[in-house]
C-alpha cells in the first residue's frame, strides 16, 4: 500500500494555506509533517481525507480496497476528541467502533491498550483531558483501518501515555500500516520521513534512521 | 451493529440522559398552550374554535427550536469528521439522526397532545383527528428541519436562525395539519382531503430533507 | 435545631435510614383512618358524594404548596446560609411536589366535572395550580440539564425563589383574569360551606398527606446523597487511574 | 347526573391518587436499589473516599486474614 501526492495545493480565506506539496508513504513508513502554527499542517491532513477542499493537485492511494475512498480507510485523530460527556467511555467506544462497522467488537481490550479498562462504566465528563485523548486513541485500535492521520497526537499525553502511544504506533506500522503525523518534536519513531511546511516549497526530506533538527 | 443503528442508540441514549433535551418539547408545548388563554381568555367555545391551531403551532415551534443542536453538537465536539470518514452514505446517517430527534421529540408531543387538549376543551373527535395529524404531520417538521439544523451547523446562535430558515417551509405542513384537525370538528372540507395532502407532504420531507441537510452538510465542512 | 447539624450527609443517612420505615408505618395508619372518616362522612347537600374527592384535591393542593414551600427554605439554605444539605433537599422534593400538584389538577378537574360537563375549566385556583404545576415542571427541568451538582442548585435555587415571591402574584392575576372574563360560567370549588362532619376527616387527610410527603422527601433525599456520593467516587476513581 | 355516574369520578380521582403516588414510590425504590448497586460495583474495585488509605488497610488486613488461616492449618 502506498499513499502518494504530487503538487497539493490548498487556497482558503482568501490565502495559500499551503503550495506544490508533495509526498509519498508506504506501508510500513511514517511521515512526519513539521512547520510553524499556521503553517497548514492540519488543512493539509484535513485535504488528504476530503475535510478540507484541495484547489490542486492528485492524490493517490495504491494497495488500498479500490471501492473505498482514502478518508473510508483512514483513522483521523483531529485536536477533538469525538466524545459525547454523558455516554460512559466503553459506551463512547462501542458507538465508534459500530459506527466504522468494526468486526470484532473488543472493546475492552481496546480499552485496555490504552490503560482505561478501569474506567469503562464512567462518563467521559469525569475523565481527564489526557485520559480523554487516550480514550480518543483508543477508537484507532478498536477499528481496523490501515491508515493513521494524527494531528499532534502527543498532545495532553504524560510521559507514560506518549511511550504507550509510540508502541501503538510502531504495532501499526508493524502490520503494515502507514502513518501520517503533524506535530512539533519528534514521536520517537525509528524510520520516518519529515516534510517541512513552512518553506515556500515544501521539501521532503528523506532521512532515515537518526532523527536531525533541520536547519 | 451497523453504522446507522449506533447512530440511532448513540443519539436516543444522549437525549435520555441528563443534559439531553428529551422532553423539552413537550414542556415547552404544555407551557406554550397553557399561555394562550390568557391571551385569549377563558372563553371555552372560542377555546374549542381554535383549539387545533394552537396546538399545531405549539408543536410546530416545539419541535424546530429543539433541533438547532442536532449537527451543531458534533460538529463542536470532532465527531462530525468522522461521520463524514465512515461508509454509511451521509443521507441514511442523517435521515436517522431525524428518526431519532423524532422519537425524543415528536413522538412525545404527539402523546402529550391529547391531554394537553383537554385544556383547550377539545372533544373526543377533535382530539382523535388532532393526534393523528400530529403523528403524521410532526416527522415532516422534523425533517424539513433537519435542513435548517445542517445549515446553521456552524453558526454560534444557530438557534433563533433555524426557525427563521426553517418556519417559511413547514407552512404547507401546518395549513394541511390544521385543516385536516379543523375538519373534523367544523372544517367545511371533509377529514380525508387534507389528511391525504399531508401525508404526501410528510413522504415529500423525508426523502428531500436527508439529501437537502446532507448536501448543506458537506458544503458547509470544507 | 436538629435540622442544623445533619451538616454532614453521613448522619442524615443514618437518621434517614432509622426514620424512614416508623414515618411510612405511621403514614399508613393514619391514611387508613383517615379514608375510613372519609368514607363514612355524608355527603354534601350539593354536590352529593363527590365532595369525597375533595378529600383528596384539597390536601394535595395544600402539599403542593408546601413543598414549594420547602424548597423556598432548601433554596435561602443553599444561598445563604451554604448548608450543605439544603440543595439535596431541595431536588428531592422537586418531583414530589410536582406529583401533589398534579393530583390535585386530576381530582380538581374529575371533581368538576359533572357540574361543568368538561374536563377542564379556566377557574381561577385551578389555573394558579396550573401554573405552579409548570413551575414545577421548570425548575425539574432545570435540574436536569445542568450536570455538576453545585452549580445547579444555585441556578435552581434562585428559580425557586423568584417562583415563591411570583406565585400570589400569579394568583392575583389569575383571579383577575377570571372575574375580568366572567362570562365562563365559574363554579367554586368547594364553595359550600365546610361542616364539622367534613372538616375533621379532611385535616386527618391533610396530616397524612403530610407524613407521606416527609415520608418520600427523605427517601429521596436519601437517593440524592447516595447518588453525589456515587458522583464522588468515580471522579476520584478517574483521578486515581493514572 | 346519576349518582352511580358520581361513583365513577369519585373512583376515579382515589385511583390517579393511587397511581400517581404509586409511582412516585416505585422510582424512588428503583433509584434507591441503583444507587446501592452502583455504590456496591465501587466498593468491588476498591475506590474509596480517602484516596488509597483505605485500600492499604483493606490489603493489610487480606494479608493477616491470609496468614494465621495458615497458621490454623499448620496447627
Amino acid at each position: 500500500m502506498r499513499l502518494s501526492a504530487d503538487d497539493l495545493h490548498c487556497h482558503r480565506g482568501g490565502r495559500d494555506v499551503f503550495a506544490g506539496v508533495s509526498f509519498a508513504v508506504g506501508s510500513g513508513e511514517a511521515l512526519i509533517v513539521i512547520g510553524r502554527n499556521g503553517a497548514g499542517k492540519s488543512s493539509l491532513l484535513r485535504g488528504v481525507i476530503g475535510l478540507v477542499r484541495l484547489s490542486q493537485g492528485r492524490l493517490t492511494l495504491e494497495g488500498g480496497d479500490p471501492e473505498l475512498t482514502i478518508a473510508e480507510q483512514t483513522h483521523y485523530l483531529g485536536h477533538q476528541d469525538a466524545l459525547k460527556p454523558s455516554l460512559s467511555a466503553a459506551e463512547n467506544l462501542s458507538f465508534w467502533a459500530g459506527f466504522f462497522d468494526a468486526p470484532s467488537l473488543d472493546i475492552h481490550g481496546a480499552l485496555d491498550a490504552v490503560g482505561l479498562a478501569s474506567l469503562a462504566g464512567l462518563p467521559a465528563a469525569y475523565l481527564s483531558a489526557g485520559q480523554r485523548r487516550r480514550l480518543s486513541i483508543a477508537r484507532l485500535i478498536a477499528v481496523k483501518r490501515p491508515i493513521w492521520l494524527l494531528d499532534e497526537p502527543t498532545s495532553t499525553l504524560d510521559v507514560a501515555a506518549q511511550g504507550r502511544l509510540t508502541g501503538l504506533m510502531q504495532a501499526h506500522l508493524a502490520s503494515g500500516g502507514l502513518i501520517m503525523a503533524a506535530t512539533h518534536g519528534p514521536i520517537g519513531l525509528a524510520k520516518t520521513q519529515e516534510l517541512r511546511l513552512d518553506q515556500a516549497s515544501p521539501s521532503l526530506a528523506q532521512d532515515q534512521g537518526d532523527e536531525q533538527e533541520k536547519p | 451493529m451497523n453504522p446507522l443503528a449506533a447512530i440511532l442508540v448513540r443519539d436516543m441514549r444522549i437525549a435520555v440522559r441528563v443534559g439531553g433535551g428529551a422532553l423539552m418539547g413537550v414542556l415547552f408545548f404544555l407551557v406554550v398552550v397553557t399561555l394562550t388563554p390568557f391571551a385569549i381568555g377563558p372563553d371555552l367555545a372560542l377555546l374549542k374554535r381554535i383549539g387545533p391551531a394552537i396546538l399545531w403551532l405549539a408543536a410546530l415551534l416545539a419541535s424546530l427550536l429543539a433541533l438547532d443542536r442536532m449537527f451543531a453538537a458534533d460538529h463542536d465536539d470532532g465527531s462530525l469528521d468522522l461521520i463524514l470518514m465512515g461508509r454509511a452514505p451521509l443521507e441514511l446517517v442523517v435521515a436517522v439522526k431525524g428518526i431519532a430527534h423524532w422519537l425524543t421529540t415528536g413522538l412525545p408531543l404527539v402523546l402529550a397532545a391529547p391531554l394537553i387538549g383537554l385544556f383547550l376543551n377539545l372533544d373526543a373527535p377533535a382530539e382523535a383527528a388532532l393526534v393523528l395529524t400530529l403523528l403524521v404531520g410532526t416527522p415532516a417538521l422534523t425533517f424539513i428541519g433537519l435542513i435548517g439544523a445542517a445549515i446553521a451547523v456552524t453558526l454560534r446562535r444557530g438557534g433563533l436562525l433555524l426557525a427563521v430558515i426553517v418556519l417559511p417551509l413547514t407552512v404547507p405542513v401546518l395549513i394541511f395539519g390544521v385543516a385536516a384537525a379543523n375538519a373534523a370538528v367544523i372544517g367545511p372540507v371533509p377529514f380525508g382531503t387534507p389528511f391525504t395532502i399531508l401525508c404526501a407532504l410528510t413522504l415529500a420531507s423525508l426523502v428531500v430533507g436527508p439529501f437537502a441537510a446532507a448536501a448543506a452538510l458537506r458544503q458547509e465542512m470544507e | 435545631m436538629a435540622l442544623l447539624d445533619f451538616a454532614n450527609p453521613s448522619r442524615f443517612l443514618r437518621f434517614a435510614n432509622t426514620t424512614i420505615p416508623w414515618l411510612s408505618g405511621v403514614t399508613l395508619i393514619v391514611f387508613a383512618f383517615g379514608i375510613d372518616q372519609a368514607m363514612i362522612a355524608p355527603d354534601d347537600y350539593q354536590q352529593g358524594a363527590t365532595v369525597k374527592i375533595m378529600f383528596l384535591h384539597v390536601p394535595s393542593a395544600w402539599l403542593g404548596m408546601l413543598a414549594w414551600g420547602v424548597m423556598t427554605v432548601a433554596a435561602l439554605g443553599t444561598l445563604v446560609w451554604r448548608h450543605p444539605l439544603a440543595d439535596v433537599i431541595a431536588k428531592a422534593a422537586a418531583p414530589i411536589g410536582a406529583a401533589f400538584t398534579l393530583l390535585c389538577l386530576v381530582t380538581g378537574s374529575l371533581w368538576g366535572r359533572p357540574e361543568w360537563g368538561t374536563y377542564w375549566v379556566w377557574d381561577a385556583r385551578l389555573t394558579s395550580e396550573l401554573i405552579l404545576f409548570l413551575l414545577y415542571l421548570g425548575v425539574i427541568a432545570l435540574w436536569r440539564t445542568v450536570d455538576d451538582p453545585s452549580r445547579a442548585a444555585r441556578a435552581a435555587a434562585i428559580l425557586t425563589l423568584v417562583g415563591a415571591i411570583d406565585l400570589p402574584i400569579i394568583k392575583f392575576s389569575v383571579e383577575w383574569w377570571n372575574t375580568l372574563h366572567q362570562g365562563t360560567s365559574v363554579f367554586r370549588l368547594g364553595g359550600s360551606k365546610i361542616y364539622p362532619t367534613i372538616l375533621i376527616p379532611l385535616f386527618i387527610m391533610a396530616a397524612a398527606f403530610t407524613l407521606l410527603f416527609f415520608t418520600l422527601l427523605f427517601a429521596a433525599a436519601r437517593n440524592e446523597i447516595l447518588r453525589r456520593r456515587v458522583r464522588t467516587l468515580q471522579l476520584m476513581q478517574a483521578s486515581q487511574v493514572t | 347526573m346519576g349518582a352511580t355516574a358520581h361513583l365513577d369520578f369519585i373512583a376515579a380521582a382515589y385511583a390517579a391518587a393511587v397511581i400517581i403516588v404509586g409511582a412516585l414510590l416505585i422510582w424512588i425504590t428503583l433509584d434507591y436499589r441503583a444507587q446501592l448497586r452502583t455504590l456496591a460495583e465501587l466498593d468491588r474495585q476498591g475506590v474509596t473516599r480517602r484516596s488509597g488509605a483505605r485500600r492499604a488497610e483493606r490489603t493489610i488486613e487480606q494479608a493477616k486474614a491470609a496468614a494465621n488461616a495458615q497458621a490454623k492449618e499448620e496447627a
